[in-house]
């Protein structure tokens, strides 16, 4: 067994496609443990970043800056009563916010956040992922109906609506990405893996390929991957001032926090493959340009740079705590986490130093798969970021205005893009 | 303070500057009658409109100032007529307020009074008919299309009953209260305790 | 089930995976798979309420998506999820959403014609034993090749044809996507009062 | 309809008598204009009394035809006080900070109108210096209660930031009217006769203050809003309504202003110390939200204009007039009314010589305005119902009283 452990870490291909079971069972654990913390932190940072947006301090009391209000959280929904509606239908009630989550969570994977850091490599993978988020819809629209009440119905019937008419969208957006990867090669791929190592091959981000084609191509996916997830300002779904919380307006507790999980793991999931797709997925930026060992040492220390900028903003944080007493103990916990983040600093750079500089198998595929994940996770977090960004801007779309816009917009526009692309190509190559 | 300018005045031609030139000597008029220190009363007032209406109607109609305000005071058989001919002829064109007062020692127990306002003339007036407790009075929905809810008020909290209106039913007290709060025969801390036990469930009734 | 058929199973999967681990539990798979596909049509025809039954229709369609991943057919299986369980299930979930359940859920489950839908779905399943049975010969075990190329591409060339050559099935590929533009149409033509 | 409220701008405004008499029916009651091309069953749907969108307890009964509006009934009455009830059984003066309960956004204009129609009654007048702290108190409050509803407003279209940059501005007005009686919202500042309190040291500062700090945050939610691509969508040809059908509705304030008809009550018939200062009243063309949107941000410019204007000729003088020290106005009946920030705002007072009303009438703007809510969002969908209740702005303390 520990030779069957072992045997992977000289791997370059995925646990799935190497038939690994015990590797990808622990990807599993780790991507599911992994995105379960990220929509924890998620939710923190939301609040936080929208209050800024919006001159207040979001939480401020559970734990230094609100830090543990997630935890708090998290226990309140969990003990909180289960209601279900008498005139609700039980069964399908209980069943919905299931498929939510497993659609959202089974998407992961195929997300390549490494050259084989994933569970494993479909040749399909793009297919996949679209395929497994659509069923997140079902969740959604079974959530309304089971609920028995009219604004959830509505909330669901405006929901599959919505989902069904950007999937179009975002589906020619995806394709006309797919298409760039058959650019140079001639064959083109759609496993997620593939479609990076296409950007590395061919030395430029998707997005930047035949300049504004993806871009544009890109923004469509932006705009409809919003939609899709029913975020601000696409929430035609839960709309809290139209249909008091649409799908979800029954739902208390457990449940609704299940359905919390699914709809921030679909943004996980929607902005990775944004990232896969057009800004080159695990690369670290100028792979080609910068690639000698130096470059690549130095690109080594970014993650134990940016947790150590976050240790030193906590410091500072914990040094302009108020000398009030009732500060004391903020002030304590937020060195803690400060010692905590400058640990992990530590630690990575130790990886990063051993990784680099020595021969030795585990530190330095550790090293390599640190880098790619931690530029996969800061490409997918600026998403994170432009999801709370517009939520805080823009109203809302009305539901007309919202088709309208994916139907008669963003349709015709992917479709032109994904034309123009295939004939670009084929004067190019 | 403007409506002291004798009706009808000519309509202002484009001037809020105007009006305000004639509220001051308005204002000044009061000052020295407040100097006078003489309790107001009703005077009569005389217009052309009210001697055409009188022409018209003869001894139903009364019009009177009071503070310098106009009003009516007409006979209820008149009352759909006055209030068509006031907005389609003399373009009092908004309706204000509709309300009632309850003088339960009267014999005719209720004044039913209709605030109208002319954006044309720049001016108030107001219409004024009695009632008798169970009498119904013509709806001027029809007329201006505000009397609606302001009719049901009044039926909710007087109980006087419009007739022809669309859809005469309480509108601030719910559908099943007992009871008419704005008579003077209700009393302040008077309510319907039974709707109360009934709807919301709370046996004390309050 | 057929001993030849988990022989089939389990010699593809050892010979497409190569030197790696052997995968044991791919019969369990199957048969699970199987058994959830016919547990969900059968509650489709059997269940009263046609939420439920589009649920358990959705069940069915991911069975045979898994199905089809175990044969490597991942395009097909992908396609699978994404057209039947994603895209037209959400429309047949929001039409039911507009039924009124009551009035459905009160109305005769089997019409008068049940026996006829009985006789029929005998002998189609005749026809499967029989197929089944006589194919044994036609399909040998081990005739589940792994094809050259991926998945997907051998479907486009089917499709579409090779460079120079027109596909096996284009023609009544376009036939197919021509007959959809017309449905649409109708359909259009039939909600709109004027266009 | 928005041709016919170009026709009724200010040289026309004389001909606005002329339209047909519109007859409302209970609307769930109708029949359908048209009969749908598939049949389709109505969806009969209850928006409120709680729901995060009708500010407050209104209970709107919809009837949809998928999303569309077919028709509307509003319940009202869930915040009914009886508070001309309660008028009938106190004394003039203690009945004074009941009617800031009203309206409880625009308290300020609600004590002004009451306070004003007594004095009426009464026949005294305010010292000059009591008017005029009158109108910058009342101007002030009309500039809150804009702020206030533009920030629920826009939470209600779904831009939640602006409710926080309105909130953060309106609470210096507070302050300054906490300075100033010790209150922030239910401020009682007004009494019979003019004003009890003299303005704190600083008053005017803090108010000139509040001028230049005010200015460009107003700027600042035009920025975030105004031109936004979907806040425009969302607004525009939203709630149209006529300024043929406003007169006919009896509505008044912005509502009435942006659909063209130029008619303000400080300007037609000038009570306290309006008419000493020079301000635009600004009108809309359309009569829809953005419109009705535009108006308000104007009239918040312009309430600086005369905030300023009588910040800077502030009298100096008595701030009370000789009011006796019970109150018993002669027998008799008046009515005054005021343009409060949501319309007119009228109290019909009739008094029977005793020291207690015999009758008093609140004509609320927010309740008549809310009437016209049917006729705005017929053939709407079910968001701009939300966009419509917002922008009629509705405190339902008024409605139900």
């Amino acid at each position: 067994m520990p030779n069957f452990i072992m045997s992977y870490l000289g791997s370059t291909v995925t646990p799935g496609e190497a038939g690994n079971q015990f590797w990808a069972l622990v990807y599993v654990l780790i991507i599911f443990a992994g995105v379960s913390l990220a929509v924890v932190a998620m939710n923190w940072f939301e609040r936080k970043a929208l209050a800024h947006f919006q001159i207040r301090l979001g939480p401020m009391r559970v734990g230094p800056h609100g830090l543990l209000q997630p935890i708090a959280d998290a226990l309140k929904l969990m003990l909180k009563e289960d209601i279900i509606p008498a005139e609700a239908d039980q069964f399908v009630f209980w069943v919905a916010p299931l498929i939510g989550l497993l659609a959202a969570f089974t998407v992961y994977i195929v997300i390549p956040f490494g050259p084989s850091q994933a569970v494993s490599d479909m040749n399909i993978g793009v297919l996949f992922m679209l395929g497994v988020l659509s069923l997140g819809v079902l969740g959604i629209v079974v959530a309304g109906w089971a609920s028995n009440s009219h604004y959830p119905l509505m909330g669901a019937l405006r929901s599959s609506a919505q989902m069904v008419s950007y999937e179009v969208a975002m589906g020619l957006a995806v394709v006309s990405a797919v298409l760039m990867t058959s650019m140079r090669t001639g064959t083109g791929t759609l496993s997620m893996i593939g479609i990076v190592e296409s950007q590395q091959q061919q030395g430029v981000w998707f997005i930047f390929k035949f300049f504004p084609l993806g871009f544009v191509a890109f923004v469509c996916f932006v705009i409809a991957m919003i939609a899709e997830t029913n975020r601000a300002p696409f929430d035609m779904a839960e709309a809290e001032s139209e249909l008091t919380a649409g799908y979800h307006t029954e739902y208390s507790g457990l449940r609704w926090s299940l359905f919390m999980l699914a709809e921030y793991a679909a943004m996980i999931a929607v902005s990775s493959i944004a990232v896969t797709l057009w800004l080159g997925g695990w690369l670290r930026p100028f792979p080609n340009l910068l690639h000698a060992p130096a470059w690549d040492f130095i690109f080594s220390l970014f993650p134990s740079l940016t947790f150590g900028a976050l240790a030193a903003v906590a410091v500072v944080g914990a040094m302009r705590m108020p000398a009030h007493s009732y500060f004391q103990v903020q002030r304590i916990g937020l060195a803690v986490f400060a010692a905590l983040l400058g640990l992990i600093a530590l630690f990575l750079l130790v990886i990063a130093i051993a990784g680099r500089s020595s021969d030795a198998t585990v530190a330095a595929r550790l090293c390599e798969g640190i880098d790619c994940v931690y530029w996969f996770v800061l490409k997918v977090s600026l998403f994170m970021y432009l999801f709370i960004w517009c939520r805080a801007t823009w109203p809302r779309y009305r539901f007309d205005q919202l088709m309208r816009v994916g139907w008669k917009v963003l349709l015709p526009i992917t479709l032109v893009v994904l034309i123009l692309t295939a004939i670009v190509g084929v004067i190019v190559s | 303070m403007a409506e002291d300018v004798k009706a009808p005045a000519p309509p202002p031609p484009e001037g809020e500057k105007k009006m305000v030139a004639e509220a001051r000597p308005a204002a000044a008029a009061k000052v020295a009658a407040r100097a006078k220190d003489e309790v107001p009363v009703p005077v009569p007032w005389t217009s052309p409109l009210v001697e055409k209406y009188r022409n018209q109607y003869g001894s139903g109609l009364e019009a009177l100032i009071y503070l310098g305000q106009n009003y009516f005071i007409v006979d209820r058989s008149l009352i759909p007529d006055i209030l068509r001919l006031l907005r389609d002829e003399e373009q009092f064109d908004y309706c204000v307020d509709i309300t009632a007062v309850h003088y339960p020692k009267r014999e005719r127990q209720f004044d039913v009074l209709w605030n109208l306002y002319s954006y044309a003339r720049n001016q108030r007036v107001r219409v004024k008919t009695q009632i008798a407790d169970g009498d119904s009075i013509p709806s001027s929905v029809s007329i201006w299309p505000t009397a609606n809810w302001l009719e049901r008020e009044v039926y909710d909290m007087f109980g006087i009953r419009f007739d022809g209106h669309p859809d005469l039913k309480r509108i601030l007290l719910p559908d099943g209260w007992k009871g008419h709060p704005l008579r003077k025969d209700y009393g302040i801390l008077q309510q319907d305790k039974e709707w109360v036990q009934i709807n919301l469930g709370i046996e004390s009734g309050q | 089930m057929n001993p030849g058929l988990h022989q089939a199973l389990i010699a593809v999967d050892t010979t497409s995976i190569g030197p790696g681990m052997a995968p044991v539990a791919t019969p369990f798979f199957f048969y699970l798979l199987s058994g959830l596909a016919i547990a969900g049509g059968f509650l489709v025809s059997t269940r009263r309420n046609p939420v439920h039954c589009a649920l358990a229709l959705i069940v069915t369609l991911i069975a045979v998506a898994n199905l089809y991943l175990m044969l490597y057919a991942p395009f097909v299986a992908a396609v699978q999820i994404m057209v039947y369980a994603g895209g037209i299930m959400v429309l047949f979930l929001f039409v039911i959403m507009l039924v009124s359940i009551e009035r459905a859920s009160r109305d005769r489950r089997f019409n008068r014609f049940w026996p006829v839908g009985l006789a029929t779905a005998c002998g189609l399943m005749a026809l499967f034993v029989s197929a089944f049975v006589k194919g044994r010969a036609l399909f040998p075990d081990r005739m589940i090749a792994i094809p050259e190329g991926s998945n997907t591409q051998q479907v486009a060339s089917m499709l579409y044809g090779e460079a120079g050559r027109m596909g096996q099935y284009t023609f009544a590929f376009e036939i197919a996507s021509l007959l959809l533009l017309v449905a649409i149409l109708g359909a259009v033509i039939m909600t709109k009062k004027k266009i | 309809m928005s041709a016919a409220a170009k026709d009724d701008t200010k040289e026309n405004a004389n001909d606005i008598s002329g339209h047909a008499p519109h007859a409302i029916a209970s609307p769930l009651h109708l029949q359908t204009p048209e009969k749908p091309y598939l049949d389709s069953n109505e969806l009969i749907i209850n928006m409120g009394p709680q729901h995060p969108a009708t500010h407050g307890v209104l209970r709107v009964i919809l009837r949809l035809d998928g999303e569309k509006v077919l028709g509307t009934e509003c319940v009202i009455g869930y915040l009914h006080r009886g508070v001309e009830k309660i008028a009938e059984n106190r004394t003039y003066a203690m009945f004074n900070p009941y009617v800031d309960r009203m309206d409880y956004v625009a308290a300020v204009s609600n004590g002004l109108g009451y306070c004003e129609a007594v004095e009426k009654l009464l026949n005294v007048e305010a010292p000059p210096r009591a008017d005029y702290i009158r109108v910058i108190l009342t101007e002030l409050n009309r500039m809150a209660s804009h702020q206030l509803w533009l920030g629920t407003h826009a939470l209600d279209i779904g831009a939640m930031t602006p409710l926080f940059y309105t909130f953060r501005d309106r609470e210096e007005i507070l302050k300054i009217f906490e300075k100033y009686c010790g209150a922030r919202l239910t401020t009682h500042a007004f009494r019979i006769g003019g004003c009890l309190y003299e303005t704190y040291a600083g008053f005017e500062k803090d108010v000139q203050n509040f001028l230049t700090f005010v200015a460009p945050k107003i700027d600042e939610y035009e920025e975030l809003l105004t031109t936004n691509r979907i806040w425009l969508e969302r607004t525009k040809n939203v709630g149209v309504i006529s300024g043929e059908d406003c007169v006919a509705l009896g509505v008044t304030g912005p509502v009435l202003r942006a659909s063209g008809v130029k008619w303000d009550l400080r300007k037609a018939q000038p009570y306290a110390a309006y008419s000493k200062f020079d301000f635009e009243i600004p009108t809309g063309e359309n009569g829809d939200t953005y419109d009705r949107y535009l108006v308000r941000m104007e009239e918040m410019r312009q309430s600086l204009r005369i905030i300023e204007q009588a910040v800077n000729s502030i009298p100096e003088g008595p701030i009370m007039a000789k009011v006796p020290k019970v109150i018993k106005p002669p027998v008799g009946e008046i009515y005054h009314s005021i343009e409060a920030p949501k319309g007119e705002l009228g109290y019909f007072i009739v008094s029977d010589g005793s020291t207690q009303p015999y009758r008093v009438r609140v004509r609320p703007p927010s309740f008549v305005n809310l009437q016209a809510l049917d006729r705005m969002v017929r053939g709407l969908l079910v968001a701009d119902v939300i966009a419509v209740i917002g922008t009629i702005d509705i405190v339902l303390g008024e409605v139900d009283r």
